[in-house]
């Protein structure tokens, strides 16, 4: 398995999230490289894997390709329960999430996640100075999902002590027992994947370690892009390289059209993900991807 | 339980929802009209209005496009996850806010997932120009399920340990079975509900492929509701398998058959969504909140929506090759023999 | 909310049912069995055992005469409204307590609509024999779907100015956002499930026709599950239209294909009631009741039950003229081409 | 319209029940004589009568037959809407049902019924003198249909001042707002309907009164079989015998088994019906029911 030498961060990415999801297990996927992530997973050593979206598919085989929406039509084919949001998100409060795939915008060290608001909370909260989606699902997903993996982009302004707004909680202050006492279900994060580094939590404080980092990067250059103190596993190693052709699969197989892992992703002004580039799914393309799948 | 201090209610209280219902006319007759006839009908100035889909699938956009052109004002609008419905409402409040104006939100998520942020969104939002209650998708489900039910509230678990209880109206308190803390959840009941499906009766008996989102729910919860629907099909057609009526037509006022009532976004078994057209409309959208310069968004809807007489008309303006390439894309998905 | 005095569950608490599902496998694999098997795998003595169908439709008939022959003790039986599958267990007990014994029932009604009352609910109440708590079906349903929904209670108003708040463990507290009173009613987590469907696939996903009851949210609330169903079909058949499963295959730990599984009672699309065979089932037991003399009803469970192997062989006693009329009056409700 | 001669108690309370019903209204429907009742309103003055069943039928035709159960296929055949009992109770409580008809064993002045348990409550709750077979939905339609009709038969032992067991709530102890003050919605019981006599509520004590007495009754003979005293409504009249054209419909189109009309019920000694004189229903019959309402 040769190594890819032109991969990108938003790749390695995708190819760490998929290796940390288990065969034969079911995972809440979030919209965006979670996706893909579990698209890769799906087509090479997880072929089990029970994908849920939270628009209401439950696993489906996704052999029509990536969707670009979790509530996209290709969620749907083939999916063995088809309801709506409330849903799924009532059978994750339940038990039957193992894992929850999100994303954010900003991570603390307990692994709360925000995808509100930048700005002065609360004063400011009714006109903030960026003003982000919103959850969406995230913060059901935090709440009820048995573990969370958390995907955000190695960045000092976005790993902070303080976050302006929890919209998903984590390990919340990281006491013990803190998830059970303020009523939440499920152990909490799991692994924070960034643009350099895997992480997990200390099973005691609860705060973020280093476990792995990507090629290129060391202890000191994950800690030099983050906004607080972390923790660093025992026997920190370096996670390989994606394979040439785990990269091939990405760019050719599942996502051709840089709906969601670009080649040189273009940020805005100020530093939100601006999607300009997206360019629009052809029948073309389509074609491609439904037939190299279904083969 | 002690009463939750500054509760209020946006759209309906529990039991103004139940007057609605109960002395409204709930028989089974023919309520197709047209869509600028129900827009007119059954929406005023001040209410809430919850719009179905999720994100750009099954978007009420054909809806959203008489609104502007009816123009509203002091709108509270409720969604779960929302992209292009919002978008239009919003873009003509930017453009004229003593013609259509947005009082409040109260919602999930704004925004385009592959298809990015939502320039009208940013743009209210950063400049204060309306009220924001932020809510998670499983909460805003929940909510408008309540209000389906008949019920004040629905306890979840979704914003524990968020600051969603902080800057919304729930109510977090010790479970008295558990003890553990529970959050419960105002119901809502908007005045109005704005659904497109993929195919309905005459009476209102609507059928929903692909996911059911929670449009169900919020036309149950709702005092009206108008749907717009792909295909206006026999009711033995539907009745043929009961199971897939998930709207029953107790719950439907208004029913207009429009193809393509969610385009640009996408529908199941219809059309796949039309990036190309998103992007447009939100680069224009971008450089009034970047720039400050509205004539590219002017341009836009008066084109598109001010320009037209009907959704129709709207759809006649893309290339037949467009329309037919965002129906192929979804025969991908779907594929079935006609 | 103050926490409610003397509050107990039966079956698992929330989060013992979260606990279990968490630990489950819960991955799409074959679960075909014998019944037996199922039976004797999934259901212990002291269980709460969460019974499917309403009143004598789809009920788990097929499972009920398993769990007879299997024997078990001290069981908790909750369901909405039902008929001969509890039925055929009390008559279990009222011939042998020691072989087989119902502790506790939790529902809202236990006769046979027009198959009037059932002798054996009378002789086990009338005696003081089992603990009963009264609810309504609405109370019994909303309690499996606060289960189901992962919910320690979910609030209706059912039960409010009755009695059921006093024989229950309903809990009436002023609504925090109205100030109005509201029931709140404690989930109900069976240990097992036992349902009967019309179809499903290997994995244990299935298609319900007719009412849905309230076996999905049972199912989805019970730590495992054990289906029956008239025909076992292909995985592609059932996902061809995905809407059609009501339960998913990660609710359900056993799958056994057993035709007239709710035999004598009726399953929509295959068979109607056999009004008669009720009828001498009831015979019997009403003559213990009301004489004392067991040997009516020891010689129906002798014959039916323990004098044969399996359903099938239950279902073999019956003439072909007899399963054919059933078929037939079903024929009349859902007029189908082969 | 000829006067029949020789209809039962039964068929007398089918045909008022009937007629209380009015045309394009939501009408809940309990089992046994309400079903008779809802279908004979169907095919005369109610043909745009929408029917709901607790089991989740909503709006069917009833064009195959009189279901045997409130669960039956027969309710579901054409139904415009087809769930389980959450979703018809959940539609009722949201306000759906303009009219629940519900039945019960006992009743008091103020429209409250049992269906529970004859005993001695509450202590001898578990182990009553006679275990009735529960509320089934009956509660939930009196907390939260609109209007309810009660249906009883009319029986010193069943017109009681106080019931042994409080199943369906009607309007409580009859004082201003009682129902509003416990959390009940609807502006509860509408009429009783008895073996002699129809009955409606004072608006003020919300004490039951006599509207109109079943021929060959008078307002003494209904006060003589009542346990309380009844009010009396101004000009009180003879409700008419039903028509021979009714009763036929009853005993050949609408109920020819004698499924829940019967020409001579049986009574056990306890007084609950037995209805152990249930017939099957045939397939022959079944076959003249459904050819002769297609028609």
């Amino acid at each position: 398995m040769t190594a890819s030498t032109d991969y990108t961060a938003q790749e390695i990415i995708v190819v760490a999230g998929s290796k940390i999801l288990e065969d034969r297990k079911v995972v809440f996927v979030g919209t965006g490289l979670p996706m893909v992530a579990s698209l890769l997973a799906k087509l090479t050593h997880a072929p089990g894997l029970i994908p849920v979206f939270e628009a209401g598919a439950v696993g489906p085989p996704l052999k029509v390709g990536l969707p670009l929406s979790v509530g996209d039509s290709k969620t749907f084919t083939s999916a063995t329960y088809l309801k709506g949001l409330n849903a799924a998100f009532e059978m994750t409060q339940r038990g039957f999430a193992d894992i929850g795939f999100i994303g954010g915008a900003e991570v603390d060290m307990y692994g709360n996640l925000n995808s509100t608001m930048i700005g002065n909370f609360p004063d400011g909260y009714q006109k903030p100075k960026v003003r982000l989606p919103g959850s969406g699902g995230a913060s059901d997903m935090a709440a009820s999902c048995e573990r969370t993996i958390l995907i955000v982009p190695h960045d000092k302004r976005k790993f902070n002590k303080k976050l302006q707004y929890v919209t998903s909680p984590g390990f919340l202050d990281g006491s013990p027992n803190a998830r059970y006492n303020v009523g939440l279900q499920g152990k909490g994060p799991y692994r924070v994947i960034t643009t350099k580094a895997i992480l997990d939590f200390d099973e005691e404080t609860h705060r973020m370690r280093i476990l792995q980092v990507f090629p290129g990067e060391t202890v000191e250059s994950v800690q030099a892009a983050t906004g607080f103190e972390l923790l660093v596993a025992p026997n920190v190693s370096t996670f390989p390289a994606p394979t040439v052709e785990e990269v091939r699969m990405i760019r050719e197989d599942i996502d051709p059209t840089q709906a969601f892992v670009k080649r040189s992703p273009k940020q805005t002004s100020d530093g939100i993900d601006s999607n300009d580039q997206m360019p629009f799914l052809t029948p073309k393309n389509e074609r491609m991807l439904h037939a190299s799948q279904q083969s | 339980m002690e009463k939750k201090s500054g509760m209020y209610w946006t759209g309906l209280s529990p039991d103004e929802a139940r007057e609605k219902l109960v002395n409204k006319d709930k028989s089974m007759r023919d309520k197709r009209m047209p869509l600028k006839q129900a827009v007119a009908e059954f929406i005023k100035d001040g209410d809430n209005v919850g719009i179905g889909g999720f994100v750009n699938i099954r978007q009420p956009i054909a809806i959203t496009h008489e609104m502007v052109r009816h123009g509203f004002k002091e709108l509270t609008l409720s969604w779960q996850s929302a992209g292009m419905a919002p978008d239009y409402l919003a873009g003509a409040m930017m453009l004229d806010p003593d013609r259509f104006s947005i009082k409040r939100i109260e919602m999930a998520y704004w925004a385009h997932e592959a298809f990015g942020l939502s320039p009208m969104f940013r743009y209210l939002a950063e400049r204060g120009l309306i009220e924001i209650e932020d809510w998670s998708n499983y909460n805003m489900s929940a909510r408008f399920k309540a209000g389906a039910m008949g019920l004040p509230f629905l306890p979840t678990r979704g914003p524990l340990g968020s600051d969603i209880t902080q800057t919304s109206r729930t109510n977090v308190v010790d479970c008295p079975f558990t003890g553990r803390p529970i959050a419960l959840l105002p119901a809502c009941n908007p005045d109005v509900a704005i659904i497109h499906v993929q195919a309905a009766d005459m009476y209102g008996n609507c059928i929903i492929r692909g996911t059911d989102c929670t449009c169900a729910e919020i036309a149950m919860a709702s005092a009206h509701t108008i749907v717009t629907c792909e295909q206006l099909v026999a009711h033995e057609l539907v009745v043929s398998n009961p199971k897939d009526v998930i709207i029953p037509f107790l719950a439907v006022d208004a029913i207009v058959e429009v193809p393509f009532g969610s385009y640009p976004g996408a529908c199941r078994r219809h059309y796949y969504f039309d990036g190309e057209h998103i992007k447009q409309f939100h680069a224009a959208a971008e450089t009034m909140r970047k720039e400050g310069r509205s004539d590219l968004l002017q341009a836009y809807y008066a084109e598109n929506i001010f320009g037209v007489e009907t959704f129709g008309d709207f759809i006649s303006k893309f290339p037949f090759e467009k329309i037919l390439a965002a129906q192929t894309a979804e025969s991908f998905n779907y594929e079935r023999l006609a």
